[in-house]
């Protein structure tokens, strides 16, 4: 892990880069990152998270800025926004069911090609999608997903990149953690080494690539 | 009482001690509100949480504690918090006894359409597809017509949320379930008379020689 | 959550059950289960846990009362006892590389049908199941593992049944306490509820069917 | 130096700053005794630790803190503890930089064979298809022949551990890589010829013009 500032850590990131931003209705997201991004104004991003919060939190900041050509998200139906800009055309919308979402990020950061789901099956979600029977049950095969980037929102960082996360502030982020090339990370609070107990740590060390200086 | 109250009162009364249950946005939410005296049931919220409470006091919200739709709750002692991924796994794996959601339409066969009205409004699915898929027992809460037109229909003509029959339906109207597979009137709200559920609802129910009233 | 007595907890166990124990070589085995599971001589198990521990500690104490018929594990290389049944073919040996062992047994706990990972592709892992093809990698379809009883072995339970584990008495305690019917648990300690923080429950109370009861 | 040693000295000086490594049973358990100065590594124990540190002191073990052989470890500050699911989702999934592993046989095409000699000894794969299967880079830490025989070979006629080839082999006599796929023999150990080498070498190794002796 390498600390860095606010403003080098989004430079890392080109226009058009695919980005898993954590964050649930944008509790949990890396507020100060993605400020920066609009800063900055990295466009054409291909982004990937749980949800399009509403404008003006979360990742909404970076529709109020239209800056995502490309969104991969289970629910946009608090963000009028996303829905004018997907109506329009601006962005690209795929909407994948919440479980499958996590699975399918999970599946790329643990190395498997995918999984086999009963989620979807005889809906809209199982068009273009091999189906796979075992034991008489129909299951979907969708494949794992990775990004080039995660932004990434922890409470507790130690010195060495260990994170915790609070209450429902979780959510996608250890998973998207494990899922991208470079993972950047904000945290509420940075810690001295041995303030996170080992059976705490949700997020071990050597999976962070940035954590962002305090300040 | 208000049909928003009536239908969390009816639901209420399905839930069993020791329960996990998932409740969806609206509707549904209030059903909490309704536990009966002395069960002990654990509420999930699916971004994160298995024991939620009620609102929380003036002052005592935490920005990092919310339901799904972002807004400040509370959690009881004995509360567990975790990921999407254990959210979701417990959701699919079959651990959630039992979730009621919203609906826009019910059909005769027990498919669920709730996520999306092509061309007009389009919110994405979030967790309800994994709800139906996964839960124990589904409960759709909803209101029986909404504009005039019957919710309760012959045949789903907006995009299903799963292939797997929900298990009953409680509307301002009437409880609808599909015993042996047929949709059938189980109850009718107080004060509500069968031919009046017959008139505004487009699937064709079965009707039991007795047609008892909700025991709210 | 019902508290049970041990002995209470064991005689719901058939003979011929199957049956997940958490622990790895012994360490996080709920080692009271097992010794109860031998007074009672429950037979003809169907054992998943990750190795054959040694003899006398762990599930070696199982095979030391020659109770088990079938084991799925992914190392039996410390127990000579597991190899010399296996060798006598008084036990059936499926040998599973470790974290596929893991992933079906989480897919079995997660609803999914199975997982496409790329261990084993091209060794004697690979016979019998079907490989799929993504963007030019081969990967194995593995599927779900379930069974009908889990043992689970906890540091900390409070009064409704949220649990922790213990630095590395975790392994495979929390994945199996999703994949059975019947989830028992013992614990070091048995405390009130709100001594564990939300934060760090393991695993959550509704997942535990019964609480072995100290003393 | 006695050759486990040598082995492990070799293979530590592959390590850099900042690597997350696992270490298998064996020999390439002592690789963490040589650590160079300076350098800031994590180890991984597949049961599920990063920080594992060295044997604990004289009535400081505790038994729920062991290595995947069941002994007892200590764990650094800043260490981590997790299930097996992430254990493994860490081993699978890439983000273990470099893996040292003990070998049976590794033959011309970089493929090992460590988990079991057909009628004879089974211990079974343990974590060891999916480290060679994840880790970015494997290392094969072993001795290069066994009761006379080498375990350098053409082709392995024991049951592969992964299809997928491993990077760099360290033995008591030589390193062996495979640059451009071609085994190669690399580096000679100290005060040993490359026809000695080649003598118990069963593979057809590729000599470079110049082989350097180890640097230890």
């Amino acid at each position: 892990m390498k600390p860095i500032s606010l403003e080098e850590a989004v430079a890392l990131i080109p226009n058009g880069a695919s980005v898993m931003v954590g964050g649930f209705m944008g509790v949990g997201t890396p507020e100060r990152l993605l400020d920066e991004l609009v800063r900055q104004h990295k466009t054409e991003l291909t982004l990937i998270c749980n949800d399009g919060a509403v404008p003006g939190r979360g990742v909404g900041k970076l529709f109020d800025a239209a800056l995502v050509s490309t969104l991969t998200a289970s629910h946009i139906g608090l963000n009028p926004k996303v829905q004018q800009q997907m109506m329009a055309k601006q962005v690209s919308v795929d909407l994948v069911p919440q479980g499958t979402l996590v699975e399918r990020i999970r599946a790329g950061g643990c190395g498997l090609g995918g999984v086999l789901t009963p989620t979807g099956v005889g809906t809209m979600v199982e068009e273009g999608k091999q189906q796979i029977k075992l034991n008489g049950k129909t299951y979907l095969l969708e494949t794992a997903l990775r990004s080039d980037f995660a932004l990434i929102h922890a409470f507790l960082a130690d010195y060495l990149g260990n994170l915790t996360y609070a209450l429902t502030a979780r959510n996608f982020n250890p998973v998207m953690a494990m899922a991208a090339d470079t993972v950047i990370v904000t945290a509420e609070h940075v810690v001295p080494v041995g303030v996170i107990a080992p059976d705490h740590v949700a997020t071990p060390a050597p999976l962070v690539d940035y954590l962002v200086a305090n300040g | 009482m208000d049909p928003q109250t009536l239908i969390a009162r009816r639901v209420a009364l399905e839930l069993r001690s020791g329960y996990l249950v998932n409740l969806g946005i609206g509707i549904p939410t209030l059903v909490a509100n309704y536990v009966p005296a002395g069960l002990n049931v654990f509420f999930q919220s699916e971004n994160g949480l298995i024991g939620t409470g009620p609102i929380p006091e003036q002052g005592m919200a935490h920005p990092l504690l919310t339901d799904a739709g972002g807004r400040p709750i509370s959690a009881l002692p004995g509360a567990s918090t975790f990921d999407s991924a254990m959210s979701f796994g417990l959701i699919r794996g079959g651990h959630v006894d039992m979730t009621v959601l919203g609906g826009l339409q019910v059909d005769a066969d027990g498919h669920l359409a709730n996520w999306m009205i092509p061309g007009k409004m389009v919110p994405g699915m979030g967790g309800a597809m994994d709800l139906v898929a996964g839960a124990k027992r589904v409960i759709v809460a909803m209101q029986h017509a909404a504009k005039g037109k019957s919710k309760i229909v012959r045949k789903c003509n907006l995009p299903l949320t799963s292939s797997r029959p929900v298990d009953l339906v409680v509307t301002d109207l009437a409880v609808i379930g599909f015993p042996g597979g047929r949709i059938t009137l189980l109850e009718t709200a107080p004060g509500v008379r069968v031919a009046e559920v017959l008139a505004v609802t487009e699937a064709d129910l079965m009707i039991p020689t007795e047609v008892p009233e909700m025991k709210i």
